[in-house]
């Protein structure tokens, strides 16, 4: 149930009030917000990562470095956009752009609170995850098609990693839409204004932060672009502009990621005084700090162990929890 | 101020080397003035006879090295060891200027780059070594630089004469 | 997890010890993010040099006789390894030693051994507190410690 | 660890490609040119290529006295610079038989126990970095600059000091630089059990480290591994120990080894010779003699003709100076033996059969620095 819903809305605007205009009013305003709120993080993360490292991260610009990341993207914009020599050409040039339009679909069924969401669309959870995997395709087209060996390698494992990944996602999430039989995220977030799905289902909790994790390549999984091995794998051969779009769709992944989590696990919209939206923002960007967290603690695991941690240990335990969850419900 | 393990080792050595390589003269040196405790002198060959005397006595081969005396050159190997007491020998050949000694690398593995170090910076070539070519210098290099005539401009002629 | 086959509690005990391994991590770098920056911002705040620092070198000016005690002997011009130093000196008066007038160094070039300063038989080189060897061109980097002396050249 | 497949040459050229890992590459600790052909991601032959940084330091010998070749050797292996430049000075007083006063032995032992700490801090955390975990190289830099400020207090450099001195060292302790290393001692203990439980326990590091790169005893011996990577594979061979030198063989310490011989091995052993060298800097700071810190010699010393071996521990293995003099004032001839030389050879034999993943790790486990084999 979203403004536009609202019964006299349709008659006092007519056609702007119909559901395609919400939609796109709707897709205007994440075009506009998104990037702020990936600028926002990008500079969070250097200053959490200059405060573990004991240094304190970018000063230079702005009070406390607050306009670092602004000046990055303008920096990034007026960087030439290098193509490399024998680079499979509509390939390379499409690749940042599929990187990115779905991350921006994977924001309309969000329930940001009771009020605010473009759309409840009623497959919403089906939306978000078949979306987030178009990004893998336009990883390997960006890895094949800059003809350098350590982007081929960064990408062929990125796909690897994404399809071994998709599966303990899914599987950890199903108990919740068991639990409350729809695949709305508004109802799902509605659902849980007693308990937290958390306390229900701890396990699945933990198996689908990991899974997004490694999905959007971040962390102890971030074995994609391995700095220290690849280079900087799909990405090494991309400059400017188009560099900063894959930027942008990884930190655009991590936010829906996070925002999952919250909606799913964490009560979305409900919590004690303030009003829902804030709840929400606030839960999203405490999982967004604990991801950043983790990136600067542990080192990368190896593409072998990644495999047989998803296929011999996540996916396993999901099964288990599904099936417990199962009788359970079968049982009250 | 041997102690008694590197006494009994260095009897055992002389012993074992002496059978050999009957023909190199085996001295022993004082290690606080030579930071060696053998010395083996060669004139023919029999590198490779040491070198495995060496290895069964576990020795470590520490470093392969050329001298470049202006008529010929001398070919200095190092065995330490830090299996028994500590003892390090020293093997040296005197080699003519075109000369091509055997490779101990089928022995010891770690010569072979010890030795295509020497043939880059000196010019000798071994024989039978599994891949001889240059290590360090620019593979199309034609100059061997450690040879005392290398690089001797007027510049480095008047510095000699500052100095010495 | 790895390949080789060995029992379920094994397999049990491998995640709860790595996720406590883990979790034990976490809390570390949580304690790193609350405890004071080490890190000096260089252009803005700029660390004192410690006494014995070796920047180029450089004359001592004495108070004797309000200049530097070289006696342009050329030691410390033979023994530098680089050879990066030029002295010139003229004699005053027949009697008098030699008094160095022009005392060029190229400290691009020089490797601050200290050889210099410990050869100088009348100890007038020691070793200056700049560490801002920067300059635009190649010919900027040759000096003239007499002259900074007198800070005319 | 992945027993590789006999591959026949005739599959080997289709499937195999080659891969350049240097000579710019972010984990190759300096100018370092792996040459690997790859079977997809598991390596199938890897050929070191070296020379990037040669500057010629034995051709240098030969055109330079005694003295002028001092800031040589720190140039060499820039990271145990002072224990490098002892090394040399070492070499050159057995040559003439000079007798180095107390004092300046227990300074030589506790300046190069200083820089080996700071050595095996890049060591130890480039390793970590070399795995993905940059936070710790990072406080491994900040306690490594305490040292670095300390050693500058007393030699005037923080990485190239040209400190040693025929005879002794250049100048005496001051009182400044005594309590600062009691300082940076206590901070440094209280500082090991983060890195203990950040990596050492951390199960992503042991996984990454367990049974990769296995040096086997013989291997080490064929291939003359010395240092922190020999006595990781269960050999108990340092020089300080078994041939002592300086003022060494009046401390106590013991030699850290480990059985296994794999990168985890390696990695603890150099820990815990962390922990062994501030035990010496603690000794030798308790009972430090009074007295000169350089002995009388001469300004230009002439060594007699001959030659002898020196050999020394640098933080990476057994180097050594080989030294032939003439009589005269310039060398004949000058041998530096450097271990990642032969350390870094090894890689051929123990590499085939890893992935591409842990070739970064054994390279950065076996901690060479380049300028050192390229000399």
């Amino acid at each position: 149930m979203n403004i536009t819903q609202l019964p006299y809305i349709k008659d006092i605007y007519g056609f702007l009030g119909s559901d395609v205009m919400s939609g796109l009013v709707g897709l205007l305003i994440i075009a506009a917000l998104v990037p702020l709120n990936v600028a926002a993080l990008v500079l969070v993360e250097r200053k959490v990562a200059g405060h573990i490292q004991l240094r304190p991260g970018p000063m230079e610009v702005g009070p406390h470095g607050i306009l670092q990341t602004l000046i990055d993207a303008v920096k990034l914009l007026g960087k030439e956009m290098v193509t490399p020599g024998l680079t499979d050409k509509p390939l390379y040039w499409l690749s940042p752009i599929i990187v990115v339009a779905p991350a921006f679909v994977g924001f309309i069924p969000l329930p940001f609170s009771p009020l605010v969401q473009i759309k409840d669309v009623n497959v919403g959870f089906l939306l978000i995850f078949s979306f987030s995997s178009i990004g893998v395709i336009s990883i390997l087209m960006g890895g094949w098609a800059s003809n350098n060996k350590y982007s081929l390698i960064g990408a062929v494992r990125s796909v690897a990693q994404n399809v071994a990944y998709e599966i303990p996602l899914l599987l950890s999430v199903m108990p919740i839409v068991m639990m409350t039989n729809t695949f709305k995220l508004g109802e799902i977030a509605q659902a849980q204004s007693g308990l937290w799905f958390i306390f229900y289902q701890p396990i699945a909790a933990i198996i689908f932060f990991i899974a997004t994790t490694a999905e959007t390549n971040r962390a102890p999984f971030d074995l994609v672009e391995g700095e220290s091995e690849l280079v900087s794998g799909f990405h090494t051969e991309y400059t400017g502009m188009r560099f900063s779009l894959f930027f942008l769709a990884e930190y655009t992944n991590m936010v829906i990621a996070a925002a999952l989590f919250t909606t799913f696990f964490l009560g979305g919209w409900y919590g004690p005084v303030l009003p829902g939206a804030v709840w929400f923002f606030a839960k999203t960007y405490f999982l967004l700090f604990v991801v950043m967290w983790m990136r600067w603690t542990y080192p990368r695991i190896r593409f072998d162990q990644l495999m047989n941690f998803a296929w011999k240990v996540l996916i396993p335990i999901a099964l288990v929890n599904l099936f417990i969850t199962a009788i359970v419900l079968k049982v009250l | 101020m041997l102690t008694a393990g590197q006494k009994k080792l260095l009897v055992e050595l002389k012993s074992s080397l002496a059978e050999a390589v009957p023909e190199g003269q085996i001295s022993e040196s004082d290690y606080a003035k030579k930071g060696y405790h053998l010395e083996v002198r060669l004139d023919k060959g029999g590198l490779r006879r040491v070198a495995q005397t060496m290895l069964d006595k576990r020795f470590m081969l520490e470093t392969v090295t050329a001298v470049d005396f202006i008529d010929s050159f001398e070919l200095v190997y190092l065995y330490a060891t830090y299996y028994h007491q500590y003892c390090r020998v020293l093997t040296r050949i005197r080699i003519a200027k075109d000369a091509q000694p055997y490779s101990v690398s089928a022995i010891y593995p770690a010569a072979i780059w010890l030795e295509r170090e020497v043939y880059d910076f000196f010019g000798i070539r071994f024989q039978e070594h599994p891949d001889l070519k240059r290590i360090i210098n620019p593979d199309d290099a034609d100059y061997f630089p450690l040879l005392k005539n290398f690089g001797k401009t007027k510049f480095t002629d008047q510095i000699d004469d500052i100095l010495c | 997890m790895n390949t080789n086959p060995y029992g379920f509690n094994q397999y049990i005990k491998d995640i709860l010890v790595g996720g406590k391994s883990l979790v034990v991590g976490l809390w570390i770098t949580l304690k790193r993010l609350f405890t004071r920056i080490v890190t000096v911002q260089y252009p803005r705040q700029k660390l004192t040099m410690t006494a014995n620092f070796r920047g180029h070198i450089e004359a001592i000016r004495f108070d004797d006789t309000k200049s530097h005690h070289c006696v342009a002997c050329g030691l410390c011009a033979r023994t530098c390894p680089s050879h990066v130093i030029k002295v010139q000196g003229e004699k005053t008066r027949a009697g008098d030693k030699k008094v160095g007038t022009r005392y060029y160094i190229d400290f691009s070039k020089c490797s601050l051994c200290g050889l210099c300063v410990d050869v100088c038989p009348e100890q007038t080189i020691t070793f200056s507190k700049e560490y801002e060897l920067v300059y635009y061109s190649r010919w900027d980097t040759v000096i003239d410690l007499m002259g900074r002396l007198e800070g005319s050249r | 660890m992945l027993n590789i497949k006999t591959i026949d040459d005739a599959t080997i050229n289709q499937r195999v490609y080659q891969l350049n890992l240097g000579p710019q590459h972010p984990s190759t600790h300096g100018v370092m040119h792996l040459l690997l052909t790859l079977d997809g991601e598991v390596v199938v032959k890897i050929e070191p290529i070296i020379g990037y940084s040669h500057r010629g330091h034995e051709k240098m010998a030969e055109n330079r006295i005694y003295e002028q070749y001092l800031p040589n050797p720190a140039r060499m292996d820039y990271l145990s610079g002072m224990i490098f430049n002892h090394g040399y000075c070492m070499a050159v007083e057995k040559l003439c038989g000079i007798e180095v006063p107390r004092r300046a032995e227990y300074i030589r032992v506790i300046t190069s126990e200083l820089n080996r700490i700071a050595s095996h801090f890049i060591g130890t955390m480039d390793y970590a970095m070399g795995l993905g975990a940059i936070t710790p190289f990072l406080w491994g830099w900040d306690d490594r600059e305490n040292i670095l400020d300390l050693l500058e207090m007393i030699s005037g450099s923080r990485l190239t000091y040209s400190y040693g001195r025929f005879g002794g060292v250049r100048n005496d302790i001051t009182k400044e630089f005594y309590d600062g290393t009691r300082k940076f001692i206590d901070r440094l203990r209280s500082r090991f059990w983060d890195y203990e439980n950040l990596i050492n326990q951390n199960v992503i590091f042991i996984k990454r480290s367990k049974e990769v790169g296995v040096i086997s005893k013989e291997d080490a011996l064929a291939f003359g591994v010395t240092g922190p990577t020999l006595r990781g594979s269960g050999v108990k061979y340092d020089v300080r120990k078994n041939e002592p030198y300086s003022a060494y063989p009046e401390f106590k310490f013991e030699i850290p080894t480990r059985k296994e011989g794999d990168c985890l091995a390696r990695y603890q052993v150099r820990m815990a010779e962390l922990e062994q060298s501030v035990n010496i800097i603690e000794q030798a700071l308790d009972h430090l003699p009074p007295g000169p810190v350089r002995a009388k010699v001469p300004r230009f010393v002439t060594p007699p003709e001959g030659d002898c071996y020196v050999t020394f521990e640098s933080a990476r293995g057994a180097a050594g100076f080989y030294i032939v003099s003439d009589g005269t004032r310039v060398p004949y001839r000058i041998k530096v033996r450097a271990p990642s030389f032969s350390n870094l050879f090894v890689l051929t034999k123990i590499c085939p059969g890893h992935f591409l993943a842990d070739i970064v790790a054994i390279f950065g486990s076996i901690d060479v620095t380049v300028p050192e084999i390229d000399r």
